[in-house]
């Protein structure tokens, strides 16, 4: 699960995994982005990291989009069915008179489907998290430096650069102020 | 006083986890100690048989009870106040909200071992539980402790993940600061976070979605546990206010709880830098409010009572009154309102040692006031034949000491393990670029909206 | 577990039932094969006799296989064998019609008692200290045959003396027996709460020395002088019964009960009115009535009476007239009332009421039990009384306790530890069989032949027998037929008509007249527990009641109290509890742990106390306080009882046994102790509601007042 | 099916305590000795309250036998988690013991306060123990236990009416406490039968049920003692 870590300074150009620089700040982050973007490269392509969220730069806002609380909602839909099936379940297999209660009590079961469907949103939460922000895809989102960390760093960079265009990419990657360009 | 940066952040707050006191382990030894005892003297019931307890005919639930629904109520410290205050985007919560999310848990950790402790045969607690046995025995959906069974679930596993979402890219601090053994199982718990602006979306998202699910849930949760009682025809139990009376009340003691701590970790792990005066003095006025409140609830409670006049109620009011119980109820009204109305509400007193006593007052209060309600309503139970009294027995008093050691006991671990403040929700309150830092007093900095 | 496997298991773990964690003997255990022919799981019910007090119910004892477990030839195992499980009244008993008071229920833990004696015993130790060495039954059985022998060599056979209880059948009849022909004085009676005062009345009043059967079930006014006839007082199963139809057993008729007492007994309680009195003082209520009603006492004006008892005037009107418009009405009395020094006035006075409304004989009136004619035994004279027993030289102690139920200032355990030689045939180690030299216990009434001659309780004779119900658990001898087997192997033999006991019942039932020609009494009566019918002249025993000539006659004499009022200012009442009656039943778990009718108290004593007394003697309930009299002492705990006179204060006769199994000793206080040995002036009767007593707390609740009730009063009212 | 209930007449009851004993003898309830009954241990399936009224000397005492009611609409049944406390066809409200975990909640939910808890395993020194009754099961620690209405006497009653192929008569099954009670004040049958003795007596005007404003609907008719004077 650890990314990888940086290797020392390998012979320039061949080999490449990634490029990159830290930047002390998140303005000289954003020249960088804003560079590479001059470079032609989507947003998906560059990667950025930070020790917090930067939402008050531009770059910040990368990748915002997503249906998490529509998945929510499904969760929770799926908790209830199951609260249902479970209560059908457990009182017509079981049909016993207590206290003169119907067998089938809708208010307490009320009660037992709201948990249960409750419990379906968080957890359908959650597991959108897990897969859609935790687990890389094969072969990309391992680009990491601890200085992001234990520096404060602000890490912006390109995973798997075109190996014609690493030297573009190092020279936008150092211009902006603080810079310190990096490979792997 | 000058606000920290990032990287004094860093140190501070991971410096519990890489150096280790002597203080540190002498807590373990004493607390460790205490609910090692409180767990002997378990067995021993379980040995011995129930009866070494004091519980009688027809007092049948005390002690046990009580405790259960006193840290359940402890428990609406974190997760329910820490959600709330995300919800409304208070800034001033940030170095807040993981002490308290703390809490919860454990909290509920504890409250949920009481009904499996006051059981007559706990070793069949799993009956409780619905499975597919193979008789085709299901429990029974309308009972209150089936409710309660799955109400704990939900909240307790809301919690958990509520808890560790947050703790995740501090985790990865972690595992970026240290090396070896403890590196793999921090990267391991970091699930691999890097921090890429995807991944902060998606966890504020998840983290407002979460907090979004877990205040009604944390509402029902008590509200159940107000159920256990008020579904019973006992005298003074059944009655509708109870669900909102026991869910403030639930919060209120989570709130006292929760100063507690707060007090606790700012001197022992000399966090004055992040846990400052306005954060005690915010939290304090949310105490006054939900004294208040409590107090509301209380007078309704009564009133209502004493107006019916219904002989089998009024036995059970008098004896709070004027009674047996008397002493008990003044106390509690002592520590859950007139102490805290006093200190929180004269702003002179309300200062962080002002906090710590009104909170003191409201655990004490807050935990007579489930007694109250639990123990003269079972010991007047209409009959007057069958009336009958309550005296805790040792087994009893040493198991309820051992769950605040116990409490204590998970709180020192926690904080030895995880970053108690969480350090890139404090960052995340930074904001270095000038244009966006009004002009402020510190606290007007620290109460700003930003999430 | 399954059931079955589940109640074997605790037959076995005993204390340990149930508690499979705790490892399962069974497998160690060898099964003997059972020699009952008996189906497992199969009841069976089987006749028998209630032989707790002298009312005599008849039972039918259900009777199931069970688990027993034995040692055969020094093995250790479980034995199915066929055990009593549950007693019922017997249906058809004209006594008790298939019903049974607390006590009779059980009964059966007698049988199980855990604390039995198993087989003769012989004194090693010092007398009282409980030291036995266990002895065969031949070696017992020659040691008392010695004994005799020695006695009768010396010319002393008058210096044998029994002492025993008052026995309604033939037990009583083999003792006096064995006496007379050996020689020997006839036994010495010792009730407690006997009722020789009412007895010697009724023979005043109506020439029979005997117990009255009242016919409630038919009476519409029941005027009751103190007696707790629904409780513990002669035939409580039969009271209860027709008490019940008095009240609601007949459409549209609803008999009154009027209670006069000081202390308000279960019986008062259920009174309709309730009228508290001057104790010892019911005699002049009574006379009273009969003024207002007949005007032959003069001297007893309403005015006058209510001087004397402290019963309003106008209400003793009121009573009079109830009492005399209501017919059929009855008058009863019993229990204090008599337990004074002018218990006979205070009786005879009552049966003048009973004549006056000519209640004698009639329906709903008072009836006297047809007795059977027995041969009395021709005993030597000058026989023995329990104060002078002490100059016996051997002394055969049957069920009778004095040691606890007599007052301690006749020094009753002085005088028995001068006897030479005692013997016991108890089953229990209580204070007095704690004296003999030499226990021979009985058979419980399961295990042996059980009988009663009910003296009352039934307006037909009745005659109550019935064979073991289940095999001895013990090494047990019946007492009859040691005694018949003693006898003849004397050297100047007692030759009895019979060879064993059944032989001298079987005599008895076969003269009885049978229901159908064809139909063997005895027999009959065996199958059926009892015998009932109309007694030929020659077999009746007394003429039919007359109505009395000179009743009432005697004058009032005021009530002797022992104790100086002004150093004693109460009044002391020990009465017979519902659970222990004296104290014979102490042993019982079952009864120590059933509430107390008024109180709750359980496996305690305590001392009742009027609510007013309490609080001007600063006592609480529960606190300990101090009852002395001018003869003893004792201390328990204070009960509020709303339904005593503030100058009364009444302790339940029962507990406070030195040495009664291991339920019964060292619990509570025996209120005996505290009684001056006043008597009834003209019977001789202990006096024993005559005791004068002071109280003062002497402490605060020692926790040994154990109570099942919580509120006193169904409704509280509270201030607001 | 039939409905079992009781009738108990209050003007017929002596407060004698002989159903308590009977209960006893026949339900095998364990004795739980003084100690324990000072903690508020003691069971009695059935007990004999007493009230006191006015003050002396116009004092009067009111006897109520009381047990399980076996409410149509019992508190206890739907609060238990596990159905050990729950209703039969011919309207018991039955105890499983051994699927009973000891939550107390049914006692708790009783008005009546008529459950009691075993909170020790039950002992009865020997030989004492060969009286139990076979056919009631004993009770472990950790379990509720009440009255049953005597249910293994109805059962038994029951088998011998099939095995004679003829309906159950009335008055054929009598628990403990009604076989036992004096002065017959306790009835017991089946109220489906409008002809049977406890339905005559359920509608007697003097009957009431105990508590009956809970709407617990009581199967135990209390007909109230009548007061003169």
């Amino acid at each position: 699960m650890t990314p990888r870590e940086p290797r020392g300074q390998p012979e320039q150009g061949r080999g490449l995994k990634a490029v990159y620089a830290l930047y002390p700040d998140g303005a000289s982050a954003q020249q960088a982005v804003n560079r590479l973007r001059a470079l032609g490269l989507q947003d998906r392509d560059i990667t950025v990291v930070s020790a917090q969220p930067m939402e008050d730069y531009e770059f910040g806002h990368i990748g915002k989009k997503t249906y998490m609380w529509w998945i929510a909602c499904l969760g929770g839909l799926i908790g209830m069915a199951t609260a249902f099936g479970l209560a059908y379940l457990a009182e017509y297999s079981w049909a016993i008179n207590v206290g003169g209660l119907p067998i089938w009590a809708w208010w307490p079961n009320l009660i037992i489907i709201f948990e249960l469907t409750m419990l379906g949103a968080i957890a359908a939460t959650v597991i959108t998290l897990v897969v859609t922000a935790l687990i890389p895809e094969r072969g990309r989102g391992f680009l990491y430096d601890p200085e992001v960390t234990t520096e404060g760093q602000v890490l912006v960079g390109v995973e798997n650069p075109a190996q014609d265009r690493v030297s573009s990419f190092e020279r936008e990657l150092s211009a902006p102020p603080g810079a310190r360009l990096k490979t792997l | 006083m000058s606000h920290p940066t990032g990287a004094e952040m860093n140190r501070d707050l991971l410096h519990p986890l890489f150096n280790t006191s002597w203080r540190f382990w002498l807590l373990v030894a004493v607390f460790g100690g205490v609910v090692l005892f409180g767990a002997v003297s378990w067995a021993t019931q379980l040995w011995l048989g129930f009866g070494i307890a004091g519980l009688n005919w027809p007092v049948y639930w005390a002690f046990y009870v009580t405790n259960f629904v006193f840290w359940i109520g402890i428990s609406h410290a974190g997760t329910l106040i820490s959600a709330i205050l995300r919800l409304v985007n208070a800034g001033w919560r940030r170095p807040v909200t993981r002490c308290a999310e703390v809490i919860t848990v454990f909290a509920l950790m504890i409250g949920a071992m009481f009904p499996i402790i006051h059981l007559g045969r706990p070793w069949l607690a799993f009956w409780l539980f619905p499975y597919p046995s193979e008789r085709l025995i299901w429990p029974n959906f309308r009972s209150p402790l089936v409710w309660d069974f799955f109400a704990i679930n939900t909240y307790l596993t809301g919690s958990l993940l509520f808890l560790y979402l947050p703790i995740i890219p501090d985790f990865a601090a972690v595992r970026d600061k240290a090396t070896g053994l403890r590196r793999r199982i921090y990267g391991a718990l970091a699930l691999g976070w890097r921090g890429t602006p995807k991944q902060w979306h998606r966890l504020e998202t998840a983290m407002s979605i979460m907090a979004v699910a877990i205040i009604p849930v944390a509402v029902s949760v008590h509200t159940i546990v107000s159920f256990d009682f008020s579904m019973a025809p006992v005298p003074m139990w059944n009655t509708t206010i109870f669900g909102p009376y026991f869910v403030a009340g639930a919060i209120f003691s989570g709130i006292a709880g929760l100063l507690l701590a707060m007090a606790v970790l700012r001197r022992f792990l000399h966090l004055e830098a992040y846990l400052h005066p306005v954060h005690f003095e915010n939290l304090g006025k949310l105490l006054l409010v939900m004294a208040l409140l409590w107090g509301y609830f209380v007078f309704n409670e009564r009133l209502v009572t004493y107006y019916a006049n219904e002989p089998a109620e009024m036995a059970v009011f008098w004896s709070t009154q004027s009674g047996a119980f008397a002493p008990l109820y003044w106390t509690m009204v002592i520590g859950n309102f007139v102490l805290p109305l006093i200190l929180m509400g004269i702003r002179r007193f309300r200062t962080i040692t002002g906090c710590v006593i009104a909170s003191i007052g409201v655990i004490v209060g807050m935990w007579l006031e489930r007694f109250l309600i639990i123990v003269p309503g079972l010991s007047q139970k209409y009959l007057p034949y069958s009336f009958g009294s309550y005296r805790p027995q040792p087994v009893e008093i040493v198991i309820t000491t051992a769950t605040f050691a116990g409490m204590a006991l998970l709180y020192v671990l926690f904080a030895k393990v995880v970053p108690i403040i969480s350090i890139w929700e404090l960052k995340a309150g930074e904001h270095p670029s000038p244009s966006l830092i009004p002009p402020a007093t510190e606290e007007h900095r620290l109460g700003d909206l930003h999430l | 577990m399954d059931r079955r496997s589940f109640i074997k298991l605790t037959a076995i773990t005993g204390s340990t039932a149930a508690l499979t964690a705790c490892g399962n003997p069974e497998h160690q255990l060898i099964r003997f094969v059972p020699d009952e022919d008996i189906v497992p799981g199969q009841a069976v019910w089987k006749p028998g006799v209630c032989p707790l007090c002298s009312a005599g119910c008849g039972l039918t004892v259900r009777v199931m296989d069970a688990d027993a477990d034995v040692v055969v030839d020094g093995q250790a195992g479980v034995k199915r064998i066929a055990a009593a499980k549950k007693l019922e009244g017997l249906p058809d008993h004209p006594v008790n019609r298939g019903a049974l008071c607390p006590r009779g229920q059980a009964a059966i833990q007698v049988t199980y008692h855990p604390d039995r004696i198993t087989q003769p015993l012989k004194r090693t130790g010092n007398r009282g200290t409980g030291q036995y060495e266990a002895i065969s039954w031949d070696d017992a059985v020659v040691e008392l045959v010695g004994r005799l022998d020695m006695l009768a060599g010396a010319g002393n056979q008058r210096m044998l003396a029994m002492l025993t209880r008052r026995t309604s059948g033939h037990r009583g009849a083999l003792l006096e027996q064995f006496a007379a022909r050996f020689g020997a004085p006839a036994p010495v009676v010792y009730e407690l709460f006997g009722d020789e005062v009412l007895r010697r009345a009724n023979a005043m009043s109506y020439g029979r020395a005997q117990l009255p059967t009242f016919d409630l079930a038919n009476s519409r006014y029941v005027l009751n002088f103190g007696s707790d006839l629904l409780g513990t007082w002669n035939s409580p199963v039969a009271h209860s019964r027709a008490y019940g139809e008095m009240r609601q057993g007949r459409p549209g008729v609803r008999g009154t009960f009027v209670q006069v007492e000081t202390r308000m007994s279960q019986t008062g309680a259920n009174a309709d009115e309730w009228v508290a009195i001057r104790p010892g003082t019911e005699g002049a209520l009574a006379l009273g009535i009969a003024q207002v009603i007949g005007g032959k006492h003069p001297d007893y004006t309403p005015d006058a009476v209510q001087k004397l008892t402290g019963v309003d005037a106008r209400r003793v009107e009121r009573l009079a007239r109830g009492f005399e418009a209501t017919r059929p009405a009855v008058a009863i009395v019993g229990g204090a009332p008599l337990a004074h020094t002018n218990g006979l006035f205070t009786a005879l006075a009552v049966n003048t009421l009973n004549s006056l409304v000519g209640s004698v004989g009639q329906p709903g009136g008072v009836f006297f039990t047809p007795q059977l004619n027995r041969a009395a035994a021709s005993n030597a004279g000058g026989g023995f009384t329990l104060q002078d027993i002490g100059n016996a030289h051997v002394l055969l102690v049957d069920g009778a306790n004095p040691v606890f139920t007599a007052p301690a200032a006749w020094r009753v355990r002085e005088s028995l530890e001068k006897v030479p030689y005692i013997v016991s045939v108890g089953s229990f180690l209580d204070e007095t069989s704690a004296l003999a030299d030499l226990i021979l216990p009985d058979h419980s009434f399961l295990e042996t032949w059980s009988e009663s001659l009910p003296e009352s309780g039934s307006l037909a004779a009745v005659a109550g027998v019935a064979p073991a119900v289940m095999r001895p658990l013990h090494r047990t001898r019946a007492t009859g037929d040691v005694l018949l087997d003693v006898g003849r192997r004397l050297a100047t033999p007692v030759n009895l008509p019979w060879q064993t006991f059944d032989e001298m019942l079987a005599a008895t039932f076969t003269g009885l007249p049978s229901a159908a020609p064809d139909v063997d009494t005895w027999s009959d009566a065996q199958t059926k527990g009892m015998w009932t019918g109309t007694l030929p002249a020659g077999l009746a025993s007394g003429a039919s009641p007359q109505t009395p000539a000179a009743a009432g006659a005697a004058a009032f004499a005021a009530p002797q109290f022992d104790g100086d009022p002004g150093q004693y200012p109460f009044h002391f009442l020990p009465y017979p509890s519902s659970k222990f009656l004296d104290g014979s039943l102490a042993h019982l778990p079952w009864l120590q742990e059933m509430p107390d009718p008024l109180t709750s108290g359980m496996w305690s004593s305590w001392v009742e106390i009027n609510p007013a007394t309490m609080q001007k003697l600063g006592i609480a309930e529960g606190d300990v306080v101090e009852v002395a009299s001018a003869h003893g002492t004792v201390r328990s705990a204070a009960v509020v009882n709303p339904g005593i006179a503030p100058d009364t204060v009444a302790m339940p006769v029962g507990q406070g046994h030195t040495s009664f199994t291991r339920f019964a000793s060292g619990r509570g206080e025996n209120p005996v102790t505290l009684l001056a040995p006043v008597t009834e002036a003209t019977t001789g009767a202990l006096a024993w509601a005559a005791t004068r007593v002071r109280v003062s707390r002497a402490g605060p609740a020692d926790g040994r007042l154990v109570m099942f009730a919580g509120g006193l009063r169904e409704h509280v009212e509270h201030e607001r | 099916m039939p409905r079992w209930g009781m009738a108990a007449d209050l003007d017929r009851c002596t407060g004698c305590g002989g159903c308590v004993v009977a209960c006893h003898a026949e339900n095998n309830i364990s004795t739980v000795g003084d100690d324990q009954a000072s903690r508020g241990r003691a069971k009695h399936w059935i007990r004999v309250e007493r009230y006191y009224e006015g003050e002396f000397p116009d004092v009067r005492v009111k006897f109520r036998p009381v047990m399980c009611q076996q409410c149509d609409n019992a508190p206890c049944e739907p609060v238990c988690p596990t159905y050990a406390s729950h209703h039969t066809d011919d309207g018991l409200n039955a105890q499983v013991y051994n699927r009973c975990i000891g939550t107390r909640y049914c006692a708790n939910a009783c008005p009546y306060n008529v459950r009691f808890f075993d909170f020790f395993n039950p002992s009865w020194e020997k030989p004492l123990h060969l009286q139990l009754n076979p056919d009631v099961s004993l009770r472990e620690v950790g379990v509720m236990e009440k009255c049953t209405f005597c249910v293994q006497r109805i059962k038994s009653a029951q088998i011998g009416a099939k095995a004679g192929q003829r309906e159950v008569r009335d008055g054929e099954i009598q628990p403990a406490c009604v076989q036992g009670c004096p002065s017959k004040a306790l009835v017991f049958g089946d109220l489906e039968d409008p002809e049977s003795e406890v339905s005559r007596l359920s509608r007697s005007p003097r009957g009431t049920k105990l508590l009956e404003d809970l709407g617990t609907k009581p199967k135990v008719a209390y007909l109230a003692r009548v007061s003169q004077t």
